[in-house]
């Protein structure tokens, strides 16, 4: 047990109860935001991993799961984008409600708080295992992961937050 | 000590997987379903099975929720035509 | 910590046959086949483990520097999660069949509608 | 039945298999144990073959007649998909609505299309060497081709897709798996046994003998497969409706 794997089984157990919690319970715009921060907290988990486990082989999952994440929460908010818009406030109107829950957890679809938190966490475990490995092809590849699940995790965010609002049954 | 990460690992397998099935509403569940997936694929990858954390991944994250979000969309438009020719 | 994995995967496969046999949706059911099936997974490969070992994939690695664990049952459990994809999307090819051919995927009203 | 007697069937039977499935539990080894026969055997005889990832040995090499099968489950599975989704009599297609997607989101999309597909055939090249294979890359390669309907809309994902291209490719590459295990009997071996090619050298692209053709014939067959397959589903999805009336 090193501090890398510690790292990831702190990452793991917080976040993972946060997603359980998230997706189980409340509106669904806060669930499909819990489905996204699933993405974005294994990840950096599994970097944390195939750096603590000393494989540079197992880069390849977290590889793959900042390329699939996204597409998948892509998926949810596309073919969810009626429920989706039917929870968010209006636009351009500005209600307590919203106000209140701007940046928060259980926030309407944009929920932006947290999708930058675990875009720094994502950028914080990629720069710290990157440092580790050096110079290299390694490196090259942390760092095409890192920049596909912080821009995948954004553009999420954006889809849920009304990136499908022209979309009528198709 | 050195086992904690696959204890939480199996712990959120298990949480998970009992919110898919507490979850009733399919589109409700399909998300906890990928959750599940993601949660199998870490569980995976700590047991030291990368391959099969791979196919994991690349099955529970995208193709099994579009599956059955593609379903629940079908049976809601057989179910809206229904109601009206009745 | 010595049984916990195999429990774990039989609570897995009971949770999901509750859901399975309680289920009110067909699409729910079929989600809930899939939980059973990731039982089975988490079996095989609690049962490959080795403490202290890393995966047999040697690209990375120098053969006989570090253990590894069982790779016959991560073979088997690749075959499985592939027969578990395709068997869900024979079965919600199923469920859309009969949502089209009798308006509902609620197990109770098809058994009332067969009489 | 009724409800109330399904429960207690259902609570009955659990029990059983609850007291079974904790008994085997406590019988089975004990999570973690050194003693792996087979593992060790099926890693050496792995090495000896020139293969670095043994998973893909295993699959490939030492029980490739079990992929067969995994093969045919999946060619099957496809096929019954096709013959359930297809379009019935009394249904027609309507055009589906352009959609309108949000610039971010389509900008997106399109960029990680060729980054997945890329990716997609770099798990399936390396499939003998690190972590990946044929499945794995080839689910990768086929969702990567529907981002095109999550960033733009279907019609734009049918353009780049003649369905019936994809159903041939995936007859072909169990055709193709099969004709490799057969070579290996018309060379005087047995039926998918790995003596037809040099082994080569160890970790590089063209190690292992016959198991990156494998490996590349069940990449093919997978994607062709996820594409068909979600293509049933996304027809009946977008596309057919019931004739109104009828």
């Amino acid at each position: 047990m090193n501090g890398w794997i510690l790292a990831a089984t702190v990452v793991l157990a917080g976040g993972g109860a946060a997603v359980l919690w998230g997706v189980t319970s409340g509106p669904m715009s806060r669930r499909v935001v819990a489905q996204n921060l699933a993405t974005s907290v294994a990840c950096p988990a599994l970097l944390l991993l195939a750096q603590g486990y000393d494989r540079p082989a197992y880069v390849d999952l977290a590889l793959l799961m900042a390329l699939l994440g996204p597409i998948g929460t892509l998926v949810f908010a596309r073919l969810l984008a009626v429920d989706l818009a039917g929870d968010r406030p209006r636009a351009g109107r500005e209600s307590p409600a919203c106000r209140a829950n701007d940046g928060n957890f259980a926030s309407g679809p944009a929920a932006w708080g947290p999708t930058w938190a675990a875009a720094a966490l994502g950028a914080g475990v990629v720069v710290a295992v990157c440092v580790a490995t050096g110079p290299g092809r390694a490196m090259v590849k942390l760092l095409v992961t890192g920049a596909l699940l912080i821009g995948g995790n954004v553009i999420a965010s954006r889809a849920l937050s009304g990136g499908f609002e022209g979309v009528r049954g198709g | 000590m050195a086992d904690a990460v696959i204890v939480v690992a199996l712990l959120l397998v298990a949480g998970s997987a009992t919110a898919a099935v507490a979850v009733r509403d399919p589109a409700r569940q399909a998300l906890v379903l990928s959750v599940l997936g993601v949660a199998l694929a870490v569980l995976f990858t700590v047991l030291q099975a990368p391959d099969v954390g791979l196919s994991q991944l690349a099955v529970g994250s995208a193709l099994t929720p579009l599956l059955i979000m593609l379903a629940v969309r079908k049976v809601r438009r057989c179910g809206r035509t229904g109601d009206e020719t009745r | 910590m010595h049984v916990l994995p195999y429990l774990v995967a039989a609570y897995i496969f009971l949770a999901g046959c509750y859901g399975l046999a309680t289920s009110r949706n067909l699409i729910h059911a079929v989600g809930c086949l899939a939980v059973c099936q990731s039982a089975t997974y988490v079996l095989l490969l609690a049962v490959g483990y080795r403490d202290g070992a890393t995966a047999p994939v040697f690209s990375d690695l120098k053969p006989g520097s570090r253990p590894v664990v069982d790779p016959v049952v991560q073979a088997l459990t690749l075959t499985d999660i592939v027969v578990g994809a395709t068997v869900t999307a024979m079965l919600l090819a199923l469920v859309l069949q009969i949502a089209k051919r009798h308006g509902t995927v609620d197990p109770d009203e098809l058994r009332e509608l067969r009489g | 039945m009724s409800r109330r007697l399904r429960l207690w069937l259902l609570a009955v039977g659990g029990a059983g298999v609850t007291a079974l499935l904790v008994a085997a539990g406590l019988d089975l080894p004990s999570f973690g144990g050194p003693s792996h026969p087979y593992g060790d055997r099926a890693v050496r005889a792995s090495l000896a073959r020139h293969t670095a990832n043994t998973i893909a040995s295993v699959n490939f090499d030492q029980r490739a007649y079990d992929t067969l099968g995994e093969m045919g489950i999946l060619f099957a599975a496809v096929l019954g998909c096709v013959v359930l989704l297809r379009q019935a009599r009394d249904e027609h297609r309507a055009e589906p609505e352009p959609a309108e997607v949000a610039r971010p989101v389509r900008r997106y999309a399109l960029i990680v299309l060729p980054v997945a597909l890329v990716t997609g055939i770099y798990v399936v090249a390396h499939g003998q060497l690190s972590p990946g294979g044929g499945f794995q890359g080839g689910v990768v390669a086929a969702t990567a081709l529907h981002l095109l309907y999550l960033g733009a809309d279907y019609r734009a994902l049918e353009r780049v897709r003649p369905i019936g291209l994809f159903e041939a490719s995936d007859a072909l590459a169990v055709c193709a798996y099969l004709v490799l295990g057969l070579t290996g009997v018309l060379a005087g071996t047995a039926f998918l046994a790995n003596t037809l090619l040099p082994y080569g050298t160890f970790n590089t692209l063209a190690s292992g003998g016959i198991v990156p053709l494998l490996n590349a014939a069940v990449g093919v067959e997978v994607a062709s497969a996820v594409v068909v397959l979600l293509a049933g589903f996304l027809d009946q999805a977008v596309e057919i409706e019931e004739q109104q009336g009828s």
